[in-house]
């Protein structure tokens, strides 16, 4: 049946979302974890 | 604390995976509308755990009106920013399942028009959160959610009324659901709320950290040897917002 | 630290706006009837303390107490006094007084009439506030921050626009004020032109109280 | 050392209630005199509301009976821009010589300031509107069908609708970064269901298909509780800082 592959385009948009919001939030502990070190350089 | 971290990490992982299981494999088929009624198990928890989120956001935003202490404000940013973005899930996988079922991607009805403005009301909230700075932010924002949270049942109601006047293609489904159906259900929901609790978490921990370094920053803009010219004329933000009281 | 009875207290008061901090700390006391100059460079936390004390800025920890309460239930006794004018500038100076009057309750033409005469301008000028010289307008200003006969004055940077002359008159105007029992914190850079009129010389630096003396030559060069 | 409170009750309870009206009707007055003396507010948003009912005309051909269909939209949606152009003014006044600050640090209750600015935008947007409705009619041929006098309960509930809720918002949009974009991105989501009940039951009057109660009764409740929401929350944004 045709319908399938909107059953996994779904679950697939799903992740999609999921881990690019993971992957912002990784983003930002790096920028914070960087921010972090260079102030205490100083 | 930070050792239950991993092990829920792990615990959710296992759940997800079983969840995936059940929803494609175990739970039966659909007569009407077939396989693709699976989007069920991802669609429906996914709206579940948004609204969830969005309560925890209300009833944070008015505590922290009233006590006024950060890590409910924390909180409260929390749940609004992964509740938008369960919401967006609901948002996207909606029209995915009813193209198929429905043969079009949107329809104005009560429900996805309302979960729609839903949508937009945080997205605001988060804008504003954005758009102010970390003194003044907490108070607009927790503002701002009341008025969110006040104005959703307002909205249900005016577009469940718009659309009775309007007569709208019958949306099919409905009806009782398989018990077997209930359970994969539940179990699909278990799993999202775990992996909600577990972004929350880290995002919480995440906004801690950034009001350290803010707070660190603070104390660098002070009393750093490079201090020349006023904070005020280093960082308009602060200017901006003496003049704009 | 001072002689007098202390009619505001700050005890640790600590300030932040984002990523930057004003204040780290401010304890200090100032006692009643006395004329307090607020010394030090720009960024060193001088105005904030000032809008904390008049109740305009919530300290982020810490607290301060005015008269035993809080700046804002204690702000009938609380004038202000910024280098920008607060007033309306399309208004003349009766009809700015006369609103601000009403927001004390002051329903009468009296309070306001006494204020203007007392910074010796016209109460009958009918000239929007807009059109004065630099000069009245911050005489003006110091007219409504006095319109409901506080015991206290906060004045922040009054000589940031106006010249010498005008400076001059203005620290007279104070001095009686002071001398009539009111207690003032005035906020400047200048601190020359204090000399000899102010009681006190408060030096803040980085956010904090670092020295306070009674004569300004101890104050340190500024 | 007892606690700093700037909470709800000590502001308030400093003025009795009658002082409170008083504070609100100098407020006002002298808000309108200001407004008169500089026409800035009227006169930009008299203008832009003129070039929103000119472009609107040129973008379709509406005959009579389609433009009964589709004015109500219309309207209202040309009186949302142009309130929000209003909106925007509201606080610019107060802001000049931070003048708010002598407000804030008097006795007088938040609650008088917010009244006296909303009361003072409903005049100025009900004025707009009363100016553009004759335009409305005669560039769309517009004929009510149904009983037209709940035209006037449905204009003025929204049109209180639209400023109780945008007066605050500006409040608040004038705390962040980009004041005049903020507020139409924090009013229009929250506004949704206030401008689809003006939408919808100026077009059940319009072509009288529909009665127009249910969305008066909802215009009403709208306007109950963020009415009673703004008086509640104004001071804790007047305070944040």
């Amino acid at each position: 049946m045709n319908s399938i592959k909107f059953l996994y385009s779904a679950y697939a948009a799903t992740w999609t979302i999921h881990l690019l919001y993971i992957g912002s939030l990784v983003r930002r502990y790096r920028r914070l974890k960087q921010e972090l070190s260079e102030l205490k350089q100083k | 604390m930070k050792r239950l971290f991993p092990i829920l990490a792990v615990l959710t992982a296992l759940m997800l995976g079983y969840a995936v299981y059940q929803a494609l494999v175990v739970a039966p088929t659909e007569r009407t509308m077939g396989d693709v009624q699976r989007i069920f198990y991802y669609h429906v928890p996914s709206a579940w755990t948004a609204f969830l989120l969005f309560f925890v956001n209300l009833v944070a935003s008015v505590a922290y009106l009233v006590k006024r202490n950060p890590k409910v404000d924390a909180l409260a940013m929390v749940s609004a920013e992964v509740g938008v973005v369960f919401c967006t899930v609901v948002l996207v996988t909606g029209p995915i399942w009813a193209r198929p079922v429905w043969g079009i991607w949107w329809t104005w009805d009560v429900r996805l028009t309302s979960t729609l403005v839903l949508w937009l009301i945080y997205v605001s909230y988060l804008l504003l959160r954005r758009f102010s700075d970390s003194a003044q932010a907490p108070a607009l924002a927790a503002a701002l959610a009341i008025f969110g949270a006040l104005d959703i049942p307002l909205v249900y109601f005016s577009i469940w009324f718009f659309r009775t006047q309007h007569p709208q293609p019958v949306i099919g489904g409905g009806g009782s659901i398989d018990p077997r159906m209930w359970r994969v259900l539940l179990i699909n929901w278990m799993a999202f709320l775990c992996f909600a609790l577990l972004m929350c978490w880290s995002r919480y921990r995440l906004e801690t950290m950034r009001r350290e370094v803010e707070e660190a920053q603070a104390l660098e803009s002070l009393l750093g040897d490079d201090r020349g010219p006023s904070a005020e004329i280093r960082n308009p933000k602060v200017a901006l917002n003496r003049s704009g009281q | 630290m001072t002689d007098a009875p202390p009619i505001i207290t700050a005890t640790n008061v600590i300030k932040q706006f984002g990523r930057f901090a004003a204040l780290r700390g401010v304890s200090t006391e100032f006692g009643a009837g006395k004329f307090y100059a607020i010394l030090g460079d720009n960024g060193a936390g001088k105005t904030t303390l000032l809008r904390i004390i008049a109740g305009l800025a919530r300290p982020t920890g810490g607290c301060v107490s005015v008269l035993g309460m809080s700046p804002r239930d204690a702000c009938r006794e609380i004038g202000y006094m910024a280098h920008a004018s607060l007033l309306y500038d399309e208004m003349s100076g009766m009809e700015n007084l006369r609103y601000f009057a009403r927001l004390y309750g002051i329903d009468d033409d009296k309070h306001g009439d006494q204020a203007i005469r007392m910074v010796a301008l016209d109460p009958t000028l009918s000239r929007p506030v807009g059109q004065y010289s630099q000069g009245m307008r911050q005489r003006m200003s110091l007219a409504r921050a006095i319109l409901h006969d506080p015991k206290i004055l906060l004045l922040d940077e009054p000589f940031s626009n106006v010249d010498a002359q005008s400076a001059r008159e203005m620290v007279t105007l104070l001095t009686r004020m002071r001398d009539a029992g009111k207690t003032i914190l005035l906020v400047t850079h200048q601190a020359s032109l204090l000399e000899g009129a102010a009681n006190k010389f408060v030096r803040m630096g980085a956010g904090q109280v670092v020295e306070c003396t009674n004569s300004l030559s101890a104050a340190g060069t500024l | 050392m007892h606690k700093q409170s700037f909470g709800g009750g000590d502001a308030m309870s400093l003025l009795s209630s009658t002082t409170r009206g008083t504070i609100t009707r100098a407020t006002l007055t002298k808000d309108i005199r200001l407004e008169w003396r500089s026409k800035d507010a009227l006169n930009s948003m008299l203008f832009f509301s003129l070039l929103v009912v000119v472009i609107f005309s040129l973008s379709f051909d509406p005959l009579a009976e389609e433009s009964r269909r589709i004015a109500g939209g219309l309207v209202w949606v040309a009186f949302l821009f142009a309130a929000v152009v209003a909106l925007n003014q509201t606080w610019a006044r107060e802001l000049r010589n931070q003048v708010l600050d002598a407000y804030r640090v008097s006795p007088a209750p938040p609650n008088a300031l917010f009244m006296a600015k909303a009361l003072g935008n409903f005049f100025i947007v009900s004025l707009l509107e009363a100016l553009m409705t004759p335009l409305f009619i005669i560039f769309y041929n517009l004929r009510a069908l149904g009983p037209a006098w709940q035209l006037i309960p449905i204009g003025l509930l929204g049109t209180w609708a639209l400023v109780v809720n945008g007066t605050f918002f500006a409040a608040i949009s004038l705390r962040t970064r980009s004041r005049e974009l903020m507020l139409p991105l924090l009013l229009f989501p929250i506004s949704i269901p206030a401008v689809l009940g003006m939408v919808a039951g100026t077009t059940a009057i319009l072509t009288g298909e529909n009665s127009a109660h249910f969305w008066i009764v909802l215009l009403l409740t709208y306007d109950v509780v963020f009415t009673t929401a703004c008086l509640a929350l104004f001071e804790k944004v007047l305070e944040a800082e």
